[in-house]
């Protein structure tokens, strides 16, 4: 699925893809307790596991807790995921228990379009009755949104992704902005970072509009701009992403070799 | 033990043009041998209910059996789009499909709520999302206590619940294990059960994180070895990733799809006949 | 793994006078040697909830750590009556004590909602008793979607939970099999967790109908082999039923319950020095 | 605790405690499922099992599914219960998605006052804020009386347990009789029989009222009205039971003795 390669913007050793993940592995500390989602997250969550961050506790919807996967799970039920885990709940368990019950430290979302306040559509592109490109739906991300104590999210910067206004509004960030998240009575306190294959977005305290505080190696102010569907605003100094080391680059492809393979 | 059965009997007896069914498995114990069965007997406007619809929903969305989705999440796991699926949504084709979409949690409460013969369940979700704009299956209730706004969501009791698992014993009790996602909420929540396992032994032994379902929740027990192909039994068989990854082409196109389940699923008998043919062109390693 | 600690600092350092503090034990697995640690520190004001106090609530009210009892079914099984929370109850010694009493369905929905951090719980029942005039934790609520009415219970979420498991791994996972009764619900619905175990293993294996409480979950595990006597621990020991016919004639006389436990509760050290002096006195056989 | 030798009434082959556990057990029918209370109902529920019943579920509150125990449990969640269950599932499981659920057929329960509509009180004697005598509690006989889709009940005749006024109502029967238990909106159908020691009491179909239809032999209506505190009706020709056969007799004390065993 991973279009790496094609849309390599950054110096030769590494793809601008892998930085991405890479960056979103960094936003994982180690111990806590995350639930994450198949793809992007599930690929940032177990770098992090397999080097800075052993000692994470990942949880998947499908009930799996402590979970251990040695490749990269394809479905959010794979029995890798079963396999290595401290326990394994039922589905409404997962939700309740644990999700629902706040015990979640970290949730990792991707997304087919984000808005300004960090808002998520994976519901349809176009009208909801005569939609252009009729998205998978929901599944367990508006409650990841909704009760993860906090949420990292993932995702390509390109205007089609970055949008001014969502088709559907499927997950919640920060709503208008603001202190409207507060206002819906969530528990989790919403998205704290955006992680993308240019950079890094962070919310502003006040107005909670996600703004560029960091840009990966090679990439450009112009280019974050041309990526965004909105007036993208810039942090007065925006810093520069550490590159991936060489153990983050081994580990990183090491997996997704090994995920490869499963695939065949 | 008088349940066990061959699954054409079960299927023509218990399952009805019109009903709703939830053929359930989350990733793991996909139960693909009942759902081809529903489409070689041509059961019609169906309303299918399902957490995670993946290719058996769109086998028989494709196959126009379905008049509405219940669902949180339909997606070709790993892979991409359920495009039978899509068609159906964006353009109609065999026939509309009237959607009804919640999320997970919403989903898997909903089962809950069925299991345990309420109206409805309780969560902190939804607020603030589009989903109740389009989801008439959502509503406001206040804590009596707190005075606290959540949302609700109505019970799911489909008309018949289909699941897979690995094992059933002499008794028609019912052995899963691993990941077992909602098949225990959705068998609880339905008027009639049916179960199709990879073998009947005499006695349980011990596994990881297994739940047994009491025959007494059970109407029908059918031997399908291999019957969640291309989904995964632990201690049994892995997932056929290439099968997914094979699926695309095939469910892009109306017509590729049309033939290829005539020729390998009304064209075959059973599930062993039906693997035997994909096998023969190698859809399958 | 840094759970495993002692019990006497685990106590110590989570069980404040004044907290709600719930000892779950199904007949199976009760925290006894918990509860005595909690009489040895003199804890006070304790409001104490379990849907079936036994004997150790029995010994914490008669030594008059409890000043509330939220509970659904107070008794000493297949023997007979509580005497010490009769007497608390009917004449107010050591001191008055506060009861809140709901039936056995609706003191387990309480803890389900309270581990699911929902503020109340739904159920049919209560409506017709005299459950509702005495207990004011009981309140009607209406489903939004059919109208039908039922009732609604608060969310339990007490300061501690105490429950007794067969084994912890080196990671400070619990297993837990046979009868679980309601510990997963009430571990996960408190604010703290103290779990004592019959040992530590490396790695568990498969037991029939296992529940395993990941690490995550828990704040201090304690070793306390044998420290659910008088229950039993299926795998390590079966139930001390003379004990609880032993119990009765103790529990009935103020003194004799006062001079018992003085002897061999705050007379003794832990629960292996317990055990040793009841045995002493062929308490046990 | 049963005093069945002391307040034997019968003839010298059997005691009447040991004719109301075999008249008991015979309203099990096999194949049913039975949701089973401690003491007297549970010895019935297993004679009917070890009798004429050998297909009947099984089902404690303890979470026990399908319990097939060989000496009768001391209390609820006897190792002994799950042992040979088909499953054992957690508390709020075996109410909710077994009792409340409508899957249970029959309930057995025991009582310490029950009225002439069977409404029934194990709560307290006396005022509840100064009760003379403190009860266990409603424990799950509320749910058993509410969900079951008939309740049997089990209990000696006398002028202190059945009475004219229950000092509380823990669990529902017909409420004020007539149709007041259908307006409770309850799903189950209420008690159909009350066995005693003296004979077999059934509800009046218009009035709910329970009435005397059938003595156990040895008893007489004399006996019944004296047990009991308000004006029995009795049937107008009332049955005698068929005394316990010598395979009742001889399955049932066998099964207490193991039991007395156990005890030791």
């Amino acid at each position: 699925m991973t279009e790496a390669r094609t849309n390599d913007k950054a110096n030769g050793s590494y793809t601008t893809d892998e930085m991405m993940t890479v960056a979103a592995s960094r936003e994982l500390r180690d111990g806590s307790v995350c639930f994450v989602g198949i793809g992007l997250p599930s690929e940032a969550a177990n770098l992090a596991r397999a080097t800075h961050a052993p000692g994470c506790f990942l949880v998947y919807e499908s009930g799996t807790l402590g979970a251990k996967p040695d490749v990269l799970p394809l479905s959010i039920g794979d029995g890798v995921l079963a396999e290595h885990a401290d326990s394994v709940v039922s589905v409404p368990e997962v939700f309740n228990y644990w999700l629902q019950a706040g015990r979640v430290d970290v949730g990792f979302l991707g997304a087919a379009q984000i808005d300004r306040f960090g808002n998520i559509n994976t519901t349809v592109v176009g009208p909801y009755d005569s939609s252009k490109v009729r998205l998978p739906g929901a599944g367990g991300a508006p409650e990841i949104a909704a009760s993860a104590r906090e949420v990292v999210v993932i995702l390509r910067q390109k205007p089609r992704a970055f949008v001014e206004k969502l088709s559907f509004v499927t997950s919640v960030g920060y709503g208008e902005g603001g202190d409207s998240r507060k206002e819906l009575g969530y528990t989790g306190s919403g998205p704290t970072v955006i992680i993308t294959d240019l950079g890094v977005l962070r919310p502003d305290l006040e107005t909670k509009e996600f703004t560029l505080v960091a840009l990966h190696p090679g990439a450009t102010v112009e280019q974050a701009h041309e990526a965004t569907g909105w007036e993208l605003k810039v942090a007065e100094n925006v810093t520069t992403t550490e590159p991936p080391t060489e153990k983050e680059l081994e580990v990183l492809r090491d997996l997704k070799a090994r995920t490869e393979a499963a695939r065949k | 033990m008088n349940k066990i059965t061959i699954l054409r009997e079960a299927v023509a007896e218990l399952v009805h043009d019109g009903d709703s069914v939830a053929l359930e498995g989350f990733t793991h114990l996909i139960p693909s041998v009942a759902a081809h069965e529903i489409i070689r007997q041509k059961r019609r406007d169906l309303t299918l209910i399902r957490m995670t619809p993946d290719l058996i929903y769109d086998q028989l969305i494709g196959m126009g059996c379905a008049k509405k989705l219940i669902f949180s999440w339909g997606g070709n796991p790993g892979v991409g789009s359920l495009n039978r699926f899509r068609d159906a949504v964006e353009h109609g084709w065999p026939e509309p499909l009237e959607i009804e979409e919640h999320s997970h949690a919403g989903m898997a409460n909903r089962y809950v709520a069925g299991a345990s013969n309420l109206p409805f369940a309780v969560l902190r979700g939804y607020v603030g999302t589009d989903l109740p704009k389009v989801t008439n299956t959502i509503a406001p209730i206040t804590c009596p206590f707190t005075g606290e706004r959540l949302m609700a969501v109505p019970a799911l009791n489909p008309d018949v619940a289909i699941i897979h698992a690995q094992q059933a014993d002499r008794r028609g009790n019912v052995a899963i294990w691993g990941i077992t996602g909602i098949q225990k909420e959705a068998a609880l929540s339905a008027k009639k059960v049916i179960v199709t396992v990879e073998e009947v032994v005499e006695e349980f032994e011990p596994r990881p994180f297994q739940i047994v379902l009491p025959s007494v929740a059970v109407d029908a027990i059918s031997v399908e070895p291999g019957g969640a192909h291309p989904s995964y039994a632990d201690g049994y068989y892995d997932r056929d990733n290439a099968f997914y990854s094979a699926w695309d082409p095939i469910g892009r196109d109306r017509e590729k799809f049309r033939d290829w389940m005539e020729r390998h699923v009304l064209g075959t008998e059973d599930f062993s006949a039906y693997m035997e043919s994909i096998r023969k062109e190698e859809v399958v390693r």
